[in-house]
């Protein structure tokens, strides 16, 4: 059960302010702030019903409360030989003139999602459709073998492996991020996403064995937000520098970097002053060396 | 004294042939790639990061710059994508300039893949040939969106503007020249023994390993495979439209060359319908002022000219920030089939294999 | 006295026009290295292509090393993977070298304010001239590149190595 | 032997050469005959590069019939421009109902001529005006503004596109 991570703000010295107007006023940037997110937008059929559960609940409750004031109104009134207050009218939600249809989760009724777990049984979490996807969250362990069963079933015969990515949920208790693989059948024209939940420092199996085609999508998963696969060929970062520290995508990683603005260049054109050598890439991508002090 | 050595020796990140600043790593044994390893990242601009602290009319102008030969497509995606998560309904018109936008800038796009590419394996003449015509496409552009390259030419829930006046006469006038000129490309190219040499055979992949490995778009089409998101999953108003998914069997250099330009002539034809067929009427949707999501993810795929964009959202409820902002870039994914296409070949057939991949590397590392 | 005056006019005379000739000379054949990073290099294609004829200004000669080259282009984003090796790219090239910053992104990091991103090139290397634009239209970069050579034309051998002379003593 | 001949003799370089050359020829006539003017290079600094009506270039505020600053400070662009290169502060003025910009600053080296801005106008206060030729030797050049810029607030010579124009 990992907690809401909280982000340690490390220290860095603000790089000093050049004088001049041009000079953007970074400590100030809003891509500098981080602002974690209070809840967890994870789509699922069954949170959707409880929610709508609850707000039908809520309403019935303060139709009921609106009817009780307005009897003891009512009676109040009476003992007091004044008017009687009007009856409430039960509120209509407010229907908005727009385009906009907002999808909401259904049940699942096609027959891929059917079969899915008619194979996996218990290992399958969820199943639902949304906004026309078909979404299946299976157990964080068996991800490899729905894979398989997707890849080499004849009625699933799901052949690519379209996209791969993760999502952070730092508020969320009990894991702490979503892999979602996106899976393609040419064949038969479907899609259809697998959804894993998975805990800090847990590592998932590898979707290599089954669709080559992860392999650059699971490095970039770990480069930006620190999930390791297990049994992948070569784990290392693809984006950043193999030294970053830190991975971008959490959030609670500001949009810019921890310290980096520290630069400096000096002129250096007839190359008779002391060359500013390149060093070995440093913490944060890169390093120049500063020429001594005369 | 002749030991047998393996040399080791990096192409790129400047390279003139890598299309911008990517770097391969190879093995060689002789003049034979024993092991090829492309490295990406140098231009890492973390746009999803970006992303996720815009709002969502804001987030188009990111779109714009991943992959710069194709704004418009990616500006498709992205509105296409938005769409789905709000539930909008786009009015037709703007259904149809929409299509007719992305198949200009399938042409650009295919275009300057097609002048690079040649002036990779040393065909000069089609380099000047090919961005004389893209120069008018571009001019459409501006006249459309105001800009010739990152155009901002979308709005969730249709277009900004409707099409500006004349704008008919400059597409009539373009799709009158336009198949002349594909011919004066072909006849630069199609018979010529140098790049016949360099093409044919050079960086096959076949169907089973490109679908293995995820590759899509014309690369994709030319190992056989007749899969185009036009047509597998229509979105915009392609399902109205009449045209052809050129494929090949050959997988090689030389069957992408040619699934390419057959690629360019059904976009002509799709123009000139979108032109024909165009409907009257509004070009944006009835949207509340602020667009706030509820929780919700959506997937969405479009055919770029690179192959499959995809574009993977999470809303949050009553946010107008985007929760996570994924893109599945078309070029990440084929460069990873790089390795494949190289290994066993020369060296000098890695610059065939990187220019008929067709990457940018905008999009590549986002 | 009066042969104290000749000389120094002598001196004026001769070098004043072996530095026109030779500002001259370089301003009308300006190198520029290949060198495209993002979106502006396409822009930066497009000015060398057929319509905006680079050429026309005597810097249509696009090579591939910068040790042939005498400017520069740096056209798009400037990340701190790809740093460094603009330095060393910028080390390689032969005196008198000029760059040119093509766009926001290398002016001032552009729009791209993110962790990952250099925030304009000119904390790497000097830059000459500035363009704005997201890209720019090749017309702006031929306006930029006209104001480079403007640049050259009047710039003179003491002033370019003021500092150092300044420094060497 | 036929390789050896046509190694020998370039046939494929005549048949280039003729393309060419039945292109140049093609195009010379035709445009001679039509009187038009048959070469496509531009000649940008000797002939004024035209720019489509609706290019977007550089944020230019507008002035009334009056010499009055439109801009009433909703701040809408400053809260919508992607890259945050406007920021305005509000301020008043003798003889003025609305409020009145006493600082509008303008980070052009930024900017990214999205034209957001002049969308969520209002009160069509701004514009993009059609001037490309930007470039400039320091970087303090782009930063422009109320205070101490000359022609922000001039309308561009150029006219442009509106959309009660179509």
């Amino acid at each position: 059960m990992s907690e809401p991570v909280v982000p340690e703000t490390p220290q860095v010295p603000e790089p000093e302010a050049p004088s001049g107007p041009y000079v953007y006023d970074y400590a100030a940037s809003p891509q500098r702030q981080i602002v974690m997110p209070k809840t967890v937008p994870l789509p699922s059929l069954r949170t959707y019903q409880a929610e709508v559960k609850a707000a039908a609940e809520a309403d019935e409750a303060k139709w009921v409360k609106m009817q009780a004031d307005f009897e003891t109104a009512k009676a109040k009134a009476e003992a007091e030989g004044k008017d009687a207050p009007k009856p409430p009218v039960r509120p209509v939600p407010r229907k908005d003139d727009n385009d906009m249809k907002t999808p909401w989760p259904q049940e699942a009724k096609d027959a891929d999602l059917l079969r899915l777990q008619e194979c996996l049984g218990a290992k399958v979490e969820e199943i639902f459709e949304q906004a026309g996807e078909l979404t299946c969250q299976v157990a964080k362990e068996s991800i490899l073998e729905a894979l398989q069963l997707c890849r080499q079933d004849a009625q699933l015969n799901y052949e690519m492996l379209a996209d791969e990515t993760a999502t952070h949920y730092p508020a969320a208790t009990g894991f702490a991020f979503s892999v979602v693989y996106h899976l393609t059948s040419i064949s038969r024209r479907k899609r259809l996403r697998l959804r894993i939940l998975v805990p800090e420092g847990f590592q998932p199996e590898t979707a290599c064995a089954v669709y080559p085609g992860a392999n650059w999508m699971e490095r970039e998963i770990y480069d930006m937000l620190g999930i390791r696969f297990a049994n992948h060929p070569d784990m290392t970062r693809i984006l950043c520098p193999e030294d970053w520290e830190g991975y971008p995508l959490r959030k609670d990683y500001p949009t810019v970097g921890l310290g980096q603005r520290d630069i400096a260049f000096r002129e250096d054109r007839g190359g008779m002053l002391e060359r500013i050598a390149l060093q070995k890439a440093g913490q944060l991508g890169i390093n120049l060396k500063q020429p001594k002090a005369d | 004294m002749f030991k047998n050595e393996e040399m080791e020796i990096n192409l790129g990140p400047q390279h003139p042939s890598t299309h911008g600043v990517l770097r391969v790593k190879l093995r060689l044994d002789g003049e034979t790639i024993t092991h090829c390893r492309p490295m990406i990242g140098y231009l890492h601009r973390g746009v999803e990061k970006i992303c996720e602290n815009q709002t969502f009319f804001q987030g188009q102008v990111w779109t714009d710059r991943m992959d710069y030969c194709s704004a418009v497509a990616n500006n498709l995606g992205w509105a296409e994508a938005n769409e789905k998560l709000f539930g909008i309904t786009v009015p037709r018109r703007a259904q149809y300039i929409r299509t007719m936008l992305n198949e200009f800038n399938r042409l650009a796009s295919h275009l300057i893949w097609l002048a690079t590419h040649a002036l990779d394996i040393g065909a000069m003449t089609v380099f000047l040939y090919a961005f004389r015509e893209r120069e008018d496409i571009l001019d459409m552009n501006e006249a459309f969106c105001g800009s010739r390259l990152t155009t901002t030419a979308f709005r969730i829930g249709g277009l900004r503007e409707d099409l500006p006046p004349g704008f008919e006469k400059m597409v009539q006038k373009f799709l009158a020249k336009f198949p002349s000129c594909l011919e004066e490309y072909e006849n630069l190219l199609n018979e010529n023994r140098i790049w016949k040499k360099r093409t044919i055979g050079v960086a096959k992949l076949g169907a089973e390993d490109a679908i293995a490995m995820g590759v899509t778009g014309p690369v994709l089409r030319a190992a056989g495979v007749p899969y185009d998101i036009r047509k597998a999953f229509p979105y915009a108003a392609y399902a109205e439209m009449d045209f052809e998914v050129p494929t090949r069997t050959e997988a090689d250099t030389y069957a992408r060359y040619l699934v390419r330009m057959d690629e360019m002539r059904q976009s002509a034809r799709i123009i000139q319908q979108c032109m024909d067929g165009m409907p009257e009427g509004p070009v944006m949707a009835k949207l509340p002022k602020i667009l706030k999501a509820e929780v919700n993810e959506v997937y969405h795929a479009t055919e770029a000219p690179k192959g499959e964009i995809g574009y993977y959202l999470v809303g949050e409820k009553g946010s107008s920030n985007p929760y996570r902002f994924h893109v599945r870039a078309p070029g990440f994914i084929n460069l990873q089939s790089l390795p494949k296409m190289a290994e066993g070949g020369l060296i000098a057939d890695i610059v065939a294999a990187i220019g008929t991949l067709d990457i940018v590397l905008g999009e590549i590392d986002r | 006295m009066g042969i104290n005056q000749l000389s120094t006019l002598e001196h004026i005379l001769i070098t004043t026009k072996v530095e026109k000739v030779m500002n001259w000379s370089r301003a009308t054949s300006v190198w520029p290295v290949t060198f495209g990073l993002a979106c502006c290099a396409i822009e930066m294609m497009a000015a060398g292509a057929s319509r905006f004829d680079f050429d026309r200004f005597g810097a249509g000669i696009f090579r591939a090393t910068p040790r042939q080259a005498d400017l520069m282009i740096v056209a798009g984003t400037v990340t701190y993977k790809m740093a460094p090796i603009i330095k060393t790219l910028y080390d390689q090239m032969p005196e008198p070298k000029w760059v040119i910053a093509m766009g926001s992104c290398a002016t001032a990091g552009g729009p791209f304010d993110s962790y990952h991103t250099v925030q304009g090139v000119d904390k790497v290397i000097p830059v000459d001239v500035y363009i704005p634009g997201c890209p720019p239209r090749p017309e702006s970069l031929i306006y930029g590149f006209m104001k480079l050579q403007d640049k050259i034309m009047t710039s003179s051998l003491a002033d370019r190595y003021k500092d150092i002379f300044e420094e060497v003593g | 032997m036929n390789k050896i001949l046509r190694t020998l003799i370039p046939f494929d370089i005549a048949k280039g050469l003729a393309i060419t050359g039945k292109h140049f020829a093609k195009v010379f006539f035709t445009a001679n005959r039509r009187k038009v003017p048959f070469h496509i290079v531009s000649e940008y600094p000797e002939v004024v590069a035209k720019v489509q009506p609706r290019f977007r270039g550089r944020l230019t505020l507008l002035k009334d019939e009056q010499g009055e600053i439109k801009c009433v400070c909703c701040l809408a662009c400053e809260k919508i421009c992607p890259t945050q290169v406007i920021t305005i502060e509000k301020g008043k003025k003798e003889g003025r109902k609305m409020p009145f910009p006493v600082r509008y600053d303008f980070e052009m080296e930024r900017c990214i001529f999205c034209e957001f801005c002049v969308e969520s106008c209002g009160f069509d206060s701004i514009i993009l005006n059609h001037q490309f030729e930007l470039a400039a030797y320091n970087r303090e050049d782009f930063s422009l503004g109320m205070v101490g810029a000359e022609n922000m607030f001039e309308p561009s010579n150029v006219g442009k596109f509106s959309v009660a124009d179509d």
